[in-house]
């Protein structure tokens, strides 16, 4: 008789946990506005949650399009930008028009780390702690010093190490021009720039007098101004304050020249499959 | 006062749920790898202690003792604890998406948390009261959240040492958390 | 058909009732066909320790908390309680014999899981054996008479401690 | 016949739960100061886990959406129940030693894993060779940690009550922090690495 009334009172127990489960399941009502919505966005999304709209992560984001559609339009999302596929998809589903060619970004490294090194290092693998010894173990205070802070905090798996020379390679393909590496980057050498850039531009020394460049690296840029020369098309400009040169992608014809003419080969095409 | 003091002290540091009980082990070694992390899992699980010791306490004092059924203890408090996981989790789901993101993925870790289960059975075991079983719930929740918070910055930290390549991961993690082990031994026969 | 709905409806309610209904059945039937083992074990292991420690017993009688004990003559062998304090990971109990209402015979420690090795060695003879022809009164925590465990402090204090709580109890009631 | 060998064999090394998966660690670190231990919860694992993997993948056409990890749980639980109360009866001394690990087997991540992951999806044959193979790796697993915390940690090792064997300096000046926590912790570390080092097991 006991036994019967444990029983009876346990699975009374039970039917209260299942009748709560089901209460909850069946009455509490979806109370976030337009949640299908947001939700549909969000797939589109890479959901990474990468920040580089400048939100904490996709969701917000999604949260924020579906109330502005037009903030679609402005925002550095890496999907918006990438994709072609998805920006018609999110197009349609938010019913703006997205110029996702003009807003694309891509991170760019300006070293070729060809500096030589000058000591071994050893310490905690990390360009950050690297840094802090003679600002670096190459000739070159500026240069890529390659020790993978930007490959770990690149979420698109766009970044890889030469392990030989010691600096970072980005892949035009793979990379969303979401920013992380740029902010990381304590050499401040990886510059996002505009994704119909042709010309990179691999130097980073900023200064003009004291040790001229050539000394401490075979790719560094002497400030000859023959690339500027060479161009044809007015594509370059020369920005006397710094003496480096400036490239104006819309006008390039990606005829090669101003890299035929750089005698410490500081300039390539951006975009792999350029030129020839 | 000072009862609850030591009760509180004793869950969080003396018998710490994750190092000295070895509760709680799977999230520990599981979420620890992120700081942010961490703390979120800690939050959760501790607010989730807590309820399950204000449910249970009433079940274990007015249906279970009186039936003379504490046998039946095991069953009963997992149904309620996996019970009421689903319904924050639902709950949660439908009113604060944002919060769902940030938090549904540890809900359903914390149903087989044993650290929750533990401590209901801890606070039947030592007969505590009802306040004496929510302080416990919170000092354990504590514990727990300190000793996770604590394990992930050390990671973070180790992400980006020089270890041999056998010993990365899982591995050093195992041997940190005996140091911590060790240190948290300490406190035995501080109340 | 109403009820053929109502049992569509709320088909996941019953089914988990149902679930736990049985469940509670077979933990029923396990436990009443294992109750009787149960306290038989138990009732053994305690008759157990009470043979070892008055091999001359008969059977023995409560008094509040103090079990006296009896030979087969009807004459009083000892007394015997049991004390319990928490250790270092778990909680120490400890079978105390007495020779008369005043002095210890015998001390054995019944339930423990003290880390073995370190906490367990509370269960040495070296340890035990302190308190045999002990004034009940003389133990106490730092008591001049009672020597603790190097390196099992907290296990050995707790031992020390069941003893004198149980002491201060049952002859705290019986002085009253 | 030969998926059944390979469900079966894939617990043992490939996925075995202490080492791998990093499943079920509570008691693999919490039990294991004492061969006797390990042994006992290995076998009470293996107990629930075979019985609650079969019911789930008998059951598993009937088990309703929103209520499926509160069934699965009640199950594990049950079972759980038995095996204590059995333990309780015709074993005391382990079941008193075991505490309140015995009852926590119930959030085991490795049973209700194994029931979510597997047993729910697959047939009852598959489901009995998948949880004989985890239980046999748990076993082996935690059993290899009892070991070598028991033998370190006093200097002997004894099953139930027989001395298997006895070092010669251990035994006067036992290494007793293995069988501190933190010596669970240190054992289990350096098992997985010397693992990791012979290639039994992939590193990360």
């Amino acid at each position: 008789m006991d036994l019967l009334i444990t029983i009876v009172l346990i699975a009374a127990i039970g039917l209260l946990c299942g009748l709560a489960i089901y209460i909850v399941y069946i009455s509490v009502p979806h109370k976030v506005p337009g949640l299908k919505k947001i939700d549909e966005i969000n797939k589109l999304l890479p959901g990474m949650n990468c920040g580089a709209c400048g939100y904490a992560g996709c969701f917000a984001f999604a949260q924020q399009v579906v109330n502005n559609p037009q903030l679609a339009a402005s925002a550095s999302c890496p999907v918006l930008l990438g994709d072609s596929h998805v920006v018609k998809q999110l197009e349609v589903a938010l019913g703006v028009t997205i110029d996702a060619d003009a807003m694309s970004k891509k991170a760019m490294v300006r070293c070729t780390g060809a500096s030589e090194q000058v000591f071994e290092y050893t310490g905690i693998p990390s360009c950050k702690a690297a840094i802090l010894i003679a600002r670096g173990f190459k000739r070159c205070p500026f240069a890529c010093l390659g020790m993978g802070d930007c490959e770990r905090v690149c979420k698109y798996d766009a970044i890889t190490i030469d392990p030989e020379k010691r600096t970072a390679h980005i892949d035009y393909v793979k990379c969303t021009g979401c920013g992380l590496c740029a902010k990381e980057c304590p050499q401040k050498l990886i510059e996002m720039v505009p994704g119909r850039t042709t010309i990179a531009f691999r130097c980073n020394y900023p200064e003009l007098k004291n040790i001229p460049g050539r000394e401490r690296c075979e790719n560094a840029c002497i400030h000859c101004r023959k690339c500027f020369k060479a161009c044809r098309y007015e594509a370059i400009s020369w920005k006397k304050e710094q003496a480096v040169p400036e490239f104006h992608p819309e006008k390039c014809t990606l005829c090669g020249e101003c890299i035929e003419v750089c005698p410490n080969r500081t300039l390539e095409f951006f975009k792999p499959g350029f030129g020839k | 006062m000072t009862d609850l003091l030591a009760i509180f002290i004793g869950m969080a540091l003396i018998n710490n749920f994750v190092l000295v009980k070895f509760l709680g082990l799977c999230p520990f070694f599981g979420v620890s790898k992120k700081l942010t992390n961490a703390f979120s899992m800690s939050m959760a699980v501790t607010f989730v202690m807590l309820m399950a010791s204000a449910v249970t306490w009433p079940i274990t004092h007015y249906i279970l003792i009186p039936l003379d059924a504490e046998y039946l203890r095991t069953v009963v408090y997992i149904l309620v604890i996996a019970t009421l996981v689903q319904i924050i989790e639902l709950f949660i789901m439908r009113t604060n998406y944002s919060l769902y993101s940030a938090f549904g993925i540890y809900l359903a870790l914390i149903t087989t948390n044993c650290a929750v289960m533990g401590v209901t059975l801890v606070n039947t075991d030592e007969g505590f009261t009802f306040v004496e079983s929510m302080v416990s719930a919170l000092g354990a929740g504590t514990g727990f959240g300190l000793v996770l918070v604590l394990m992930s910055g050390i990671r973070e930290r180790l992400e980006i040492s020089q270890l041999p390549d056998s010993m990365k991961g899982l591995p050093v993690a195992f041997l940190v958390a005996a140091l911590m082990g060790l240190a948290f031994s300490g406190f035995a026969g501080m109340v | 058909m109403v009820l053929l709905k109502l049992i569509k409806r709320f088909y996941a309610i019953i089914f988990l009732t149902l679930v736990v209904a049985i469940s509670a059945t077979l933990l029923g039937l396990t436990h009443s066909l294992t109750a009787d083992q149960i306290l038989r074990q138990e009732h053994a292991r305690f008759m157990a320790y009470l043979e070892r420690m008055f091999p001359d017993m008969d059977y023995f009688e409560h008094e509040e908390e103090l079990y006296v004990i009896y030979n087969v003559d009807d004459e009083i062998e000892g007394y015997a309680f049991i004390g319990s304090a928490p250790g270092y990971s778990s909680t120490i109990r400890v079978m105390v014999g007495l020779e008369d209402k005043a002095t210890v015979k015998q001390v054995m420690i019944i339930a423990h899981t003290e880390t073995p090795g370190i906490g367990d060695r509370i269960e040495d003879e070296d340890f035990t054996g302190q308190f045999a022809g002990l004034p009940v009164d003389r133990i106490y925590l730092n008591s001049d008479d009672v020597d603790s465990i190097t390196g099992a402090t907290q296990s050995a204090n707790a031992v020390i401690r069941a003893i004198s709580e149980a002491v201060e109890e049952i002859f705290k009631e019986q002085s009253d | 016949m030969i998926k059944w060998i390979k469900e079966f064999s894939k617990g043992l090394v490939v996925s075995n739960p202490i080492f791998v998966l990093a499943l079920g660690l509570c008691p693999a670190l919490a039990v294991t100061n004492t061969l006797d231990n390990a042994i006992g919860m290995s076998g009470a694992v293996m107990f629930v886990l075979l019985c609650s993997n079969m019911l789930v993948a008998v059951i598993r056409p009937w088990v309703s959406g929103i209520v499926r990890i509160p069934t699965f749980i009640v199950i594990i639980a049950t079972f759980v129940t038995i095996v204590s109360l059995v333990f309780q009866a015709y074993i005391p001394a382990l079941y008193e030693s075991l505490g309140i690990y015995l009852p926590l087997i119930v959030v085991n991540c490795m049973i209700l894993g194994r029931a979510e992951a597997f047993a729910s999806r697959n047939k009852l044959s598959l489901s009995i060779a998948d949880a004989l193979g985890m239980s046999l790796g748990f076993m082996a697993a935690i059993v290899l940690i009892a070991v070598i915390r028991e033998t370190l940690g006093t200097g002997a090792l004894t099953f139930f009550g027989i001395t298997l064997f006895t070092l010669p300096v251990l035994d006067e000046q036992p290494v007793s922090l293995f069988l501190l926590p933190a010596g669970a912790f240190l054992a289990i570390g350096l098992l997985l690495a010397v693992f990791r080092k012979w290639g039994l097991i992939k590193n990360d």
